[in-house]
């Protein structure tokens, strides 16, 4: 039991958070419905890992299983670990759990709109998280909080600190947002699709912002997102997800260079692309098979033209195929099959 | 035509748990879930609250066939208990009144006056109070109108309007039942309002607009066929609230005339005999609780079902 | 404190002015914080001196003449005069005040002052009440400065009389507080003439009905003649409260006719309506036996009753109801109505709220089980003393407390009281002589002789269903004095000299 | 704030404009002659012919609605048609006692109800959330009379031997205190259901939102997460409804003040109707409807300070 | 000033001259009018039949508002809408209701915009009936046939919107709008709300439809990556009003205006490394209530000058495109991106993909 020793000589090149097997299942009136069924990846101190996926494949469920944010009810942990800095943070205490929420794992959420508290100004909001993990004046919260907001570069910090939400632009309160989940100097932030409801400029601005922070602090980020360009712009590392399970991991050059699975494949051929014009855009046929559907092969399956009998009967395991690449298909690599 | 897959994988072996051979997997029936019926009546409060509220409406309905005795003729067996205390008579089930009418039979007569009561209000009020909520959602320049205007009809509580109409028309339970329905006319349209504006905001009202729809085609098929249910729901939450109120007015005085039994005036007149028989009130004031138990208990489960965005 | 009391009665008066108020709630009051000419004994028959030590009338009956008790004074210290006494009287008749009352004070000729100690009162015409209406709350001497400098707040925001008690402040519907007039020595010699015996007197206002009952038994109120009666047998057994009651106490409640009304108009209809109602019943199962049914229209024990009329009265008996009806041609219809020449049977009656209403639908019940459909109108009492002057019903009920029997006959028979009080529109120029006679009778026998004929009259035309004679009961705690109940025009404490702790 | 009161006050005036229409039409509807009301049943035609003058019933309806609308904005209600007292004057002192207990019954009602919602969805779906919401809804459901009724029955009678009739004095005064519970706890009773049902609903509709998630996330104790951002956001629809519930509960005042005897403007209100003193009826509605305006304006202020996004 | 107008010869389908929409914002008591929203100002252009006007700028900007007033959803404050000559501002409500037979729209939600209480029969008989398109039997045919042309089956006309996904749903809006074979379709961003791969199939649909029946769009978006595949020409616009309007191939090759060139910088390009060097536009977009003076975008641009300040560069024509900004040339001259190919892996892998998909599809044509 070593438990004890909280803070054992970390290996810098051990995974900060190592997620093994993470299964998340929520249980609905129509039965038991695997949003996150084994998933597994891990992220470095100063390393952004992206994950991407369609709508509903199970990326916000990861976010929140990651940070114990899952409502139980309906949801559960059905397995897995999910390891920070080598613990299992499924099975400390809620007590345990709540200092290391927001203070050294951030979390910055989709909608600035929504995930501010309207009826507190968001100086309040971030002094409130200064409060609960250690900084007992308020005046010294209050400062901490301007200079944070300076930092995310909200302009006039000293007087911005007293508005509410709703007197904030869409970035200007994706900001605050950040500030408040980095006020504490997380060592890990997640971020669930930080820009998708900004427009592409402001996205660029916030983008540009966290990878400002991550240099300057050298916090490990999983970023979330469902749009490629924003993966190829921001990550280190990819994982790609297709209905609550992996199908691919690797280094972000090579993911774009050359993907291996054919959902990946199809995903990157789909992306319409600003830099030269096709004249059609390659389609994935089909859709996602329904959660309800207990496919006991690849998910994929059904939309794969590389398919097989035995893709559709054993789901593939997640293979390494590579240094920091592995995939999840019986027929990888493709250029195989054309041989 | 090889076996290669296509999209449609075919279901030989144990493929069979992917169920149906649906040519796209989006195609395939979802598990049900359970018609709202089923899960109504999965909720066994609800269950029990709709088989009370059955009987007594069945109860009330067939209120001659079952009643022991003349609601209104009186006799010399005054305030006798019910039947199971002391001094009770099994000829009268719940005992008598202070008149020696018998109490299980007026409970009937005065169940049916105070549901229909409670009916008739709750639907003009409903049916007027929704239109209106629904207009000045649709016709946003008439809006501030309307809603003014029913600012104005909230700021008389339902038990001043019966009192004024029933000073103007006299005793009887028509003035308390315009009353009734006045007073929910603007619950009823600021809610409904607010389930219209809603809907109103959704883009298919657009839609049929661009389609080339008229107003009075969007207003029915679009608006109106979205929004009934709720309203419906709500409607049904506030019959219960009618019926306090029009109990409370009975027992002010005012509302039906002697000899007709109303559950409020039954217990109105019963408070008299509070001390000595209490059972003359407490029968009639219970029977009420019961009935408006009953209606918020299904009514809840109901919205709970249908539609759980409607809460109040 | 130990010498405050609290009565608990039912309802307030709309303000506290003598001639203006004809309701009990104000009498009651008006009792306590004003002194009248003359007092009634609770024998309710003899008439004793008040603020007249003694009087005297004139050989024709039509000049009485009154000398006053000197060192009289109003609560705010002023002595009263016969000026002061004129001055209330001549207001209580003056055409301007419209009061609904100024009859009971006879036809006047002229009331003077004839010098501080003396008033004249003279009449056009003999009336033989004079001297019992003369102590009713009506004639209440005012203070004259008072009256004019309070306008039409007089008996609101304050009222300044010679009563034992003294206005001393007014919370409508809820509380009326009075304390004690030092100096008060001038009272009716029944109470022993001396000042009150405690220091504060509250009226209390309590509508309902039982909490009536339960504020006597919780000590949240000493005296209470409003306790309803199914209350009464309930405090009786209470060891802590005493109950008295007094029968010399004259009050008929009766169901009245409007006859020449489609229907009523049929005395057959009027006789078979007293036949089937079963008084007996109602007194005992509603009223608990406090009351007696009533069959005679005003009780036997008051003056002047025909001894004759015990041989019409109409008893219970509704197969016998049943016959008058089909012997007289009311058939039933279809919906089991009686029903004649295309008239059903289906009489509007007038009633207040309250106990009337619950009467009125027992007699409803027992109506029609012969084939009656009576409909009940329930007005508040303050409302329907308008209805009840107009033609619009066809029966109504009425309670009324007398002294004599031509106290009831000539308020209620005259045709010149048609619309109201005569609401049964009883026309009749024979009843209109008689009791003109009667008034201006000079030997007893020759009053009582006319009032009777009367009221054989009256009585066997059926005018009227008699419910029942209330006695006057009063309930107090018993670390109260015993209380001996009075019950001029219902007010059961009348001067509240009586009023006083054991303890 | 000072030009969101100033906005609801002007946006009052339509309201009572209708509210004085109001009044003035129940003058105009009631049956019978409101000069022969005045001069009482015995008086002379020519009496009565002199009265309609003197109070200009002979005048045209629009110089009548002008004479009356005059009347109203120098505050002059008229005198009463019975005791000829003062309206203002019946009404001022009606006013106090009624205010009292209004205060007294959301005093405890309010808080409680807020606190019963919090906890049931706290501890949704276990035996506490249950029994708490059986409560409320036994509670929505129970007639006020009833409640009173009880309340003398037991808490006067039996039990405690509390006061139960009309008010001992000022609220301060020990007597006063005293009589004051049986009637603000009958009245509160009506309360407590609504306002924790929709607390809870409330409370849980919060607790789903992102915010709450957010707060989750800071690190926030389950504690503060509750009660600083689910159960202050949930707040704003709670007293909007307590805005709407006024109209209930003036009417629940009318009921409660005639049992408990208390000397209010609701008993004035039913005593003046069935009296047909409209004159005291139109003004003691005139006060209840500034009195559902006052709570209203109320509402909103404490609405502007609960949620800055509608603060100006 | 139509000179924004079609290049070729083709009489225009639409022809939007100086088009306005300002809502005033109300507040207080009588709705006393405290400013307002400048959504949409003296915007125009025109679109040739059978070709794709992309409308593109940042939210707020007013594109939806611009796509409502052009089908009359909204009553614009001043301005001409021509479709085919006819002037839609100035229609009665009968004429109009008869117009929108003419013009059609797809809007952005596919979840809301359909009736939830109306099934998929019901909804696209709807305007057929009613514009008098079909009738009976031959009606029901147009259904099944509209439902064909989207790529849903028969049997899917008995079901309820929410029985199906996004994708489908927007094929359905799709087939309501072609049922009664309109001129103009409004497409107000038809496929953001979609997941990348269901966008594509959606794009191509359209694509498909407008190569087949031949009317003009005007495709309303954000995303300038599926503008640039869709579009023949963009316009772009800035705080209400169109700041450049050209080709997609000249805008993209050639920002004229230094927002447009913004714009492109900052969206996202699937490359890895493609971050570098991209130079921010500052802060956010300024409210629609107070526009800053002269030109809009001022406070924003790199560029700006004084005279950026105080004077609204007006829309003119500067190359082949027209633009609103006062140094338009010097914009254009800084070029624009480089552009990269896919990665050759990449390629043969899909080629794998197709291959295999043209082998299954194969034995079942
Ligand atoms: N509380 C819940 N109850 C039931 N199902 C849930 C719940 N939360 C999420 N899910 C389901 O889990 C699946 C995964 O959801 P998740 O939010 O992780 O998707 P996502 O990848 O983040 O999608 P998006 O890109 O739309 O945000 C979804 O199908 C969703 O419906
Ligand atoms: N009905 C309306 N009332 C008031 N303002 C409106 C209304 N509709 C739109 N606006 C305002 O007009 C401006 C333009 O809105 P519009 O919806 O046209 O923008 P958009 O370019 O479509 O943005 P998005 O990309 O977010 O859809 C915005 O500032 C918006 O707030
Ligand atoms: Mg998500
Ligand atoms: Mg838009
Ligand atoms: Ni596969």
């Amino acid at each position: 039991m070593t438990a004890k020793a909280s803070s054992p000589a970390v290996d810098p090149d051990a995974p900060l958070l190592e997620v093994k097997d993470l299964k998340v299942h929520f249980h609905t009136e129509t039965g038991v419905f695997r949003a996150v069924d084994g998933v597994s990846f891990s992220v470095r101190r100063g390393a952004t890992l992206g994950i991407v996926g369609e709508s509903g494949c199970g990326k916000s469920v990861t976010s929140l299983g990651i940070m114990r944010l899952i409502a139980q009810p309906p949801g559960r942990y059905a397995g897995g670990e999910v390891k920070f800095e080598g613990r299992d943070i499924l099975k400390i205490s809620e007590r345990e759990m709540r200092g290391l929420r927001g203070g050294r794992m951030g979390m910055i959420f989709q909608e600035p709109m929504t995930s501010l508290n309207p009826v507190y100004t968001i100086g309040d909001q971030i002094i409130e998280s200064l409060r609960a993990h250690g900084v007992a004046d308020r005046k010294a919260a209050r400062k901490r909080a301007i200079e944070m907001l300076d930092l995310v570069k909200l302009p006039s910090p000293e007087t911005r600190v007293d508005d509410f939400p709703h007197q904030l632009s869409g970035g200007q309160r994706q900001r605050a947002m950040i500030a408040l989940a980095l006020v504490n100097d997380p060592e890990l932030l997640i971020a669930d699709e930080p820009t998708t409801a900004l427009d592409v400029t402001v996205q660029a601005q916030i983008l540009s912002l966290m990878r400002d922070l991550r240099e300057r602090t050298g916090a490990a980020i999983v970023l979330i997102t469902h749009d490629l360009g924003v993966v190829a712009e921001t990550c280190d590392d990819v994982v790609v997800m297709y209905a609550g399970q992996v199908v691919e991991k690797a280094p972000v050059a090579e993911l774009f260079s050359g993907p291996q699975h054919p959902y990946t494949l199809g995903l990157m051929a789909a992306v319409p692309r600003l830099d030269a014009q096709t004249d059609r855009l390659e389609t994935i046929p089909g859709s996602v098979p329904p959660p309800y559907l207990q496919l006991p092969g690849c998910r994929f399956a059904s939309r794969c033209p590389l398919a097989t009998d035995h893709c559709r009967a054993a789901p593939p395991p997640l293979r390494e195929i590579g240094p920091g690449r592995s995939v999840a298909c019986w027929r990888a690599p493709i250029e195989e099959i054309a041989a | 035509m090889t076996m290669a897959a296509t999209e449609t994988p075919e279901p030989k072996t144990e493929t069979a748990s992917a169920a149906t051979p649906a040519a796209k997997p989006e195609d395939a029936p979802p598990p049900r879930r359970a018609s709202w019926g089923r899960r109504l009546m999965r909720d066994r409060a609800a269950v029990a609250a709709l088989g009370t509220l059955a009987i007594i409406c069945l109860a009330a309905l067939f209120a001659p066939l079952l009643a022991t005795h003349d609601p209104y003729v009186n006799t010399r067996s005054v305030m006798t208990p019910p039947a199971w205390q002391t001094g009770g008579d099994i000829a009268y089930l719940l005992g008598t009144d202070g008149q020696g009418r018998d109490i299980f039979s007026r409970l009937l007569y005065g169940a049916r006056l105070t549901l229909l009561i409670g009916l008739i209000s709750v639907g003009l009020g409903g049916f007027v109070g929704s239109m209106i909520g629904l207009l000045s959602a649709f016709y946003p320049k008439i809006d501030a109108w309307l809603m003014r205007f029913m600012d104005m009809l909230l700021s008389f509580p339902a038990i001043l309007l019966g009192l004024a109409l029933v000073a103007v028309m006299g005793q009887g339970a028509v003035p308390v039942i315009i009353a009734l329905a006045i007073s929910s006319v603007p619950d009823c349209a600021r809610i409904a309002r607010g389930i219209a504006s809603g809907v109103m905001k959704m883009e298919f009202i657009e839609a049929g607009r661009a389609v080339g729809l008229s107003d009075a085609a969007l207003f029915r098929r679009y608006l109106l066929r979205n929004c009934i249910s709720s309203i419906m729901i709500f409607i049904s939450l506030r019959f219960g609230q009618v019926i306090l109120i029009g109990a409370a007015l009975s027992f002010l005085g005012l509302g039906a005339r002697p000899p007709l039994a109303e559950l409020g005036m039954m217990a109105s007149q019963g408070r008299d005999f509070l001390l000595f028989a209490p059972h003359i009130a407490v029968i009639p004031s219970v029977a009420i609780f019961v009935i408006v138990l009953a209606a918020n208990v299904a009514g809840d489960a109901l919205r709970d079902v249908l539609d759980p965005r409607l809460q109040t | 404190s130990a010498q405050t009391v609290t009565i608990l009665r039912q309802q307030d008066s709309n303000k506290y002015d003598p001639p203006a108020i004809t309701a009990l709630s104000g009498s009651e009051v008006l009792f306590m914080m004003g002194d009248t000419l003359v007092a009634l004994n609770e024998d309710m028959q003899t008439i004793e001196p008040l603020l007249a030590k003694s009087w005297d009338v004139s050989e024709d009956g039509k000049t009485y003449t009154f000398h006053i008790k000197e060192g009289v004074k109003f609560c705010d210290g002023k002595p009263m005069t016969a000026e002061d006494i004129a001055y209330s009287i001549n207001r209580w008749i003056s055409p301007e005040l419209k009061s609904g009352v100024a009859w009971r004070a006879g036809d006047v000729k002229e009331v003077v002052a004839l010098d501080d100690y003396t008033l004249k009162y003279e009449l056009n015409a003999p009336y033989s009440e004079l001297l019992y209406q003369l102590a009713q709350s009506f004639g209440t001497v005012v203070d004259k400065e008072n009256v004019e400098a309070l306008g039409a707040d007089f008996g609101v925001t304050g009222f300044n009389g010679t009563g034992p008690f003294c206005w001393e402040s007014w919370d409508p519907r809820n509380e009326m507080v009075l304390t004690k007039h030092e100096g008060y020595n001038w009272g009716p010699p029944m109470y022993g003439e001396g000042a009150a015996k405690v220091d504060k007197v509250i009226w209390k206002i309590v509508p309902e009905e039982s909490t009536r009952t339960v504020a006597l038994l919780t000590g949240q109120g000493d005296v209470s003649y409003y306790v309803p009666y199914i209350g009464l047998g309930k405090l009786r057994s209470m060891p802590n409260i005493e109950v008295v009651r007094s029968d010399a106490a004259f009050w008929t409640n009766y169901i009245g006719f409007k006859i020449d009304k489609p229907g009523v108009s049929d005395p057959a209809v009027r006789e078979a309506i007293n036949l089937a109602v079963n008084r007996e019943a109602m007194a005992e199962d509603m009223f608990f036996s406090e009351v007696d049914p009533a069959y005679s229209y005003v009780s036997k024990g008051a003056l002047d009753y025909n001894a004759e009329v015990d041989a019409h009265l109409i008893k219970y008996d509704p197969d016998a109801a049943v016959k008058v009806l089909e012997d007289a041609g009311w058939m039933l219809n279809a919906d089991g109505v009686r029903e004649k020449d295309g008239v059903t049977l289906e009489p509007v009656i007038y009633t207040f709220t309250g106990e009337w209403a619950k009467t009125s639908e027992a007699v409803q019940a027992d109506l029609l089980k012969v084939g009656i459909n009576m409909q009940i109108q329930p007005y508040d009492a303050t409302v329907i003393w308008g209805k009840l002057a107009t033609q619009e019903f066809d029966m109504y009920t009425m309670g009324f407390p007398y002294v004599s029997t031509g106290d009831a006959l000539n308020l209620y028979f005259r045709s010149a009281n048609i619309p109201s009080p005569n609401r049964m529109n009883w026309d009749d120029p024979e009843t209109d002589k008689l009791l003109a006679d009667a008034a201006a009778a000079t030997t007893d026998e020759k009053r009582a002789s006319d009032y009777g004929d009367v009221l054989l009259k009256v009585q066997k035309a059926a005018v009227w269903l008699p419910i029942y004679e209330k006695p006057m009961q009063v309930a107090y705690v018993k670390n109260m004095a015993p209380i001996k109940p009075h019950n001029i025009y219902g007010a059961g404490l009348y001067k509240g000299l009586q009023l006083a702790f054991t303890d | 704030m000072i030009s969101t009161i100033i906005d609801r006050l002007l946006l009052s005036i339509p309201v009572l404009l209708g509210v004085l229409l109001f009044g003035f039409l129940l003058l105009q509807l009631v049956p019978g002659d409101p000069a022969r009301v005045v001069a009482g049943p015995s008086a002379a035609p020519d009496v009565v012919e002199a009265l309609r003058v003197q109070m200009g019933l002979d005048q045209p309806i629009l110089v009548q609605f002008w004479a009356y609308m005059e009347r109203m904005f120098t505050g002059d209600l008229g005198r009463s048609m019975i005791s000829n007292k003062e309206v203002t004057a019946e009404l001022a002192a009606a006013i106090g006692p009624t205010v009292e207990l209004m205060l007294a019954c959301m005093i405890w009602s309010i808080p409680l109800g807020i606190a019963m919602g919090t906890m049931a969805a706290v501890k949704r779906g276990s035996i506490v959330d249950r029994a708490i919401m059986a409560i409320s809804v036994a509670g929505v459901s129970l007639p006020i009379f009833f409640v009173g009724l009880l309340a003398v029955q037991y808490l006067g009678v039996l039990w405690l031997n509390l006061p139960f009739i009309g008010r001992g004095g000022p609220l301060w005064s020990y007597d006063g205190l005293r009589h004051m519970i049986l009637p603000a706890l009958s009245l509160g009773a009506i309360l407590v259901g609504p306002v924790a049902r929709m607390t809870r609903s409330s409370v849980l509709e919060v607790l789903k939102l992102d915010h709450v998630r957010t707060a989750r996330a800071k690190g926030l104790s389950e504690r503060s997460v509750i009660l600083r951002h689910g159960l202050r956001n949930a707040l704003i629809p709670v007293v909007t409804l307590i805005g709407l519930q006024a109209g209930y509960l003036l009417g629940g005042a009318v009921v409660t003040e005639t049992i408990f005897s208390w000397p209010g403007i609701g008993r004035l209100v039913v005593g003046a109707i069935l009296s047909s003193d409209f004159t005291v009826a139109q003004g003691a509605i005139l006060v209840f409807a500034l009195g559902f305006i006052a709570i209203n304006l109320i509402v909103d202020v404490l609405y502007s300070l609960l949620d800055p996004r509608v603060r100006k | 000033m139509s000179a924004a107008s079609v290049p070729s010869g083709k009489a225009p389908v639409l022809e939007v001259e100086g088009l306005t929409k300002h809502f005033p914002m109300k507040g207080g008591l009588f709705g006393r009018t405290t400013g307002a929203v400048q959504a949409v100002t003296d915007v125009s252009f025109s679109v040739a039949p059978g070709e794709t006007l992309a409308i593109v700028g940042e939210s707020g900007c007013g594109k939806s508002t611009t796509g409502r007033a052009l089908l009359r959803l909204l009553e614009p404050d001043s301005g001409a809408v021509r479709l085919d000559g006819e002037d839609i501002i100035a229609l009665s409500p009968s004429r109009l209701q008869a117009a929108r037979r003419q013009m059609q729209m797809v809007f952005q939600d596919p979840f809301g915009s359909l009736n939830p209480r109306m099934n998929v029969r019901e909804t696209l008989m709807e305007p057929i009936l009613l514009h008098g398109v079909a009738t009976g039997a031959a009606a029901e045919k147009r259904v099944s046939e509209l439902l064909k042309t989207v790529g849903l089956s028969d049997y899917h006309a008995d079901r309820f919107p929410h029985e199906f996904s996004g994708g489908q749903r927007q094929r359905i809006c799709i087939a309501r709008a072609l049922s009664t074979r309109p001129r103009l379709i409004v497409c107000d961003e038809p496929v953001s709300a979609l997941d990348v791969s269901v966008q594509a199939q959606i794009v191509n649909l359209l694509q498909d439809l407008q190569k087949q029946f031949g009317m003009a769009y005007v495709f309303i978006s954000h995303d300038l990556a599926v503008v640039r595949h869709i579009a023949k020409r963009v316009a772009v616009m800035y705080l209400g009003r169109v700041v450049e309007l050209a080709d997609a191939t000249e805008i993209f090759a050639r920002p004229h205006h230094p927002y447009t060139r913004a714009l492109i910088a900052a969206a996202p390009k699937p490359v890895p490394g493609a971050v570098l060097g991209r130079e921010e536009v500052k802060g956010d977009a300024p409210s629609a209530l107070r526009p800053p003076s002269g030109c809009a975008f001022h406070p924003r641009c790199p560029m700006a000058q004084d005279r950026c300040r105080t004077e609204r560069p007006e829309l003119r024509r500067v190359g082949g495109a027209m633009a609103a900004c006062h140094f338009a040339e010097a914009v254009a001259d800084m070029g624009a991106q480089v552009e990269a190919a896919r990665p050759d892996a990449l390629l043969r892998r899909l080629d794998v993909l197709a291959k295999a998909r043209a082998e299954a599809a194969q034995p079942a044509a």
